[in-house]
């Protein structure tokens, strides 16, 4: 019954600031609340038993996202103004409201008239979990049931990085990402940025490791080694490489194409693409772990950090 | 876990109900980042958010018996702490009118 | 002593929700930045320690028990240097004005 | 009612007004924010079909859920896009309009 309660609590809340997201006149007050409606995100799934989720959402939709979202506005301070002046007008706000209204309308009467008993694939994933060898079924469905989707969503990623890239004026091709950050005189950001990251390692390797058996993983960990580093950069104490190093490229695309790899020796192997021999399993997967967390964690910094706008170490653009 | 053979169900619901409450209290907090009136007052709430997320966070894990919820909880201390710097150190970029350099208090 | 230690996590994290609605209450009430920033953090840290050391009995060893004491200290390692910042950036604002 | 139809009723208010948002609002990172919210709902209810399919001693069907996380880092990696992308349209206009050369016409 009180389980009832909480997850009605949670339900308003995220209600609220969704709609606080969306409905503030102020940017930075959206995106604050935004950042808010992201924290509480990792509660609903632990109530819907997605401890995987959950820790995948604290550490994107808590952390990534809202840093993302904020260097954006601070970028953007002062064109708030100007497009406020274009507010739509009143018929359009009503067809959207309409047309809102209709979607969510549709989408609860959906929910109310499931099937029962809900169709699902949890019996088919615990039966074969003992071929893969890992003991996290999560894991088990990235890296062996659906790892065509994996290597797919590993390929968008730097598909992503590249068209994020490509929006860099001509003259700053193979630069560095970013506005360069000056370290902090006051120095408590520079302690703190010297502080954390050793632990977030630390707590990174932790739950890649931990991904074979309990939640956790490569998403996870290489979000919060991603996260390290960009508090490395905020502070100042470091800067961003130039998107034309060799090496930078080279960790970019080791995790695909050590996937493609392993999938197409599978071909060979196990007679499918992307099957694993029998007996091989586990090793072909933590192989592929370990080759996609250098590649994801540079992908998600490189992310937040934009195109490249400048070569030199000093602050320009 | 212990309680169990105990209260019964009786631990788990005042955990949950505890977790309720601490996100009520979130909540009233946040009316204090709706009316501002300062940016000061604006980047509390992630510190508010942040402390009591995870206070709610840790209480409805232990509710409901997963010990993996410490490990979410301590991706959002890391990370909470991540976003309240971005927050910090933007904002208090953008207040500086330019011309005006930063004066080492 | 099961009971006791039971007893004694309710204890704690009634104490630690009291100071969950204290800072709540001063971050609404108190006049200024400063005053506001302090109840903040004096009583998030209170409360989610509180918490913390009331759900210690509650779990299953001692790894368990000292991940949750690092989430505690992770908090007031970041609380600590975000409210710096904070109060440095809001005396910056009022020095200009 | 039970816990996964009260998410999935949440799910589909969010996708409502995440949707709201997209048309409404103005300002591309506004827009942004708003689609965010509507994909979160999608998630949402991804999440709790999810937790319906609880079986074999699951507590939920793991296949959704597998899913869901490549969902968030890709949605991740897709408004990251579409943020350097309203970041250079705008130092490139001046301007935060998504509008077609004259100003108020289809001021979506």
């Amino acid at each position: 019954m009180t389980g009832g309660i909480v997850s009605l609590a949670i339900v308003l809340l995220l209600l609220a600031l969704a709609l606080w997201a969306v409905l503030v006149r102020d940017a930075f007050l959206a995106i604050a609340g935004f950042v808010a409606y992201g924290l509480l995100l990792s509660l609903v799934w632990v109530r819907l038993y997605g401890i995987d989720v959950a820790l995948t959402e604290a550490a994107i939709g808590g952390g990534l996202t809202g840093a993302m979202l904020i260097g954006a506005v601070a970028r953007l301070r002062g064109t708030e103004a100007s497009s406020r002046s274009e507010r739509s007008g009143v018929g359009l706000h009503i067809l959207a409201l309409l047309l809102s209204l209709g979607l969510a309308a549709t989408l609860a009467l959906c929910v109310m008239v499931l099937p029962d008993p809900a169709p699902t694939l949890a019996p088919q994933v615990s039966q074969n979990m003992a071929v893969t060898g890992v003991g996290n079924p999560i894991t088990g469905v990235l890296l062996a049931f659906r790892a065509l989707d994996t290597l797919l969503e590993a390929i968008v990623l730097v598909i992503g990085l590249i068209g994020v890239w490509s929006l860099a004026p001509d003259r700053f091709w193979g630069g560095r990402p970013g506005l360069r950050h000056e370290a902090d005189p006051d120095g408590i950001l520079a302690y703190f940025a010297r502080l954390l990251p050793p632990l977030g390692i630390i707590f990174a390797l932790y739950i890649f490791w931990a991904g074979a058996d309990h939640p956790g993983g490569k998403f996870q960990s290489a979000t919060i080694l991603a996260a390290m580093w960009m508090l490395v950069l905020m502070a100042g104490l470091a800067d961003t490489p130039r998107i034309g190093h060799r090496g930078l490229r080279v960790g970019i695309v080791i995790g695909p194409l050590a996937f493609i790899a392993i999938g197409v020796l599978g071909l060979f192997s196990a007679g499918a693409l992307l099957a694993y021999p029998e007996e091989w399993a586990k090793p072909m997967i933590v192989v592929v772990e370990v080759a996609l967390l250098p590649t994801l964690t540079l992908i998600l910094g490189l992310l937040l950090a934009g195109p490249p706008l400048r070569f030199d170490r000093g602050s320009a653009a | 876990m212990r309680w169990r053979w105990f209260l019964g169900g009786a631990m788990d619901e005042f955990l949950l109900s505890a977790a309720t409450f601490v996100l009520l209290m979130v909540a009233l907090g946040l009316v204090r980042v709706a009316r501002g009136p300062g940016y000061a007052d604006r980047m509390m709430a992630a510190q508010l958010l942040g402390t009591g997320g995870i206070g709610a966070l840790l209480l409805v894990g232990a509710a409901v018996g997963e010990a993996a919820v410490v490990d979410v909880a301590l991706t959002l201390a890391l990370l909470a702490a991540f976003t309240s710097i971005a927050f910090v150190k933007y904002m208090a970029h953008e207040d500086r009118p330019p011309g005006v350099d930063e004066d080492s208090a | 002593m099961d009971r006791l230690l039971d007893l004694f996590s309710i204890v704690a994290i009634v104490s630690g929700a009291f100071f969950f609605l204290a800072g709540s209450v001063g971050l609404l009430r108190f006049p200024d930045a400063y005053t506001r920033l302090h109840a903040l953090t004096k009583a998030d840290n209170l409360g989610l320690a509180l918490v913390v050391i009331g759900l210690l009995p509650q779990v299953d060893g001692v790894l368990a028990g000292l991940k949750l004491v690092v989430v505690w200290l992770l908090v007031l390692l970041s609380g600590a240097a975000v409210s710096q910042l904070i109060a440095r950036a809001a005396r910056r604002r009022e020095k200009q004005t | 009612m039970s816990i996964e139809t009260l998410f999935g009723l949440c799910a589909a208010a969010l996708v409502g007004i995440g949707l709201y948002g997209l048309i409404v609002l103005a300002h591309p990172l506004r827009k942004i924010i708003a689609f965010n919210v509507m994909g979160t709902g999608v998630f949402v209810l991804f999440g709790a079909l999810g937790r319906r399919g609880a079986a074999a001693g699951l507590l939920a069907d793991p296949v959704p859920q597998a899913l869901l996380i490549t969902a968030i880092v890709v949605a991740f990696a897709a408004s990251a896009l579409a943020v350097a992308l309203i970041v250079r349209l705008i130092e490139a206009t001046d301007s935060a309009s998504l509008a077609s050369d004259p100003p108020d016409e289809a001021s979506a």
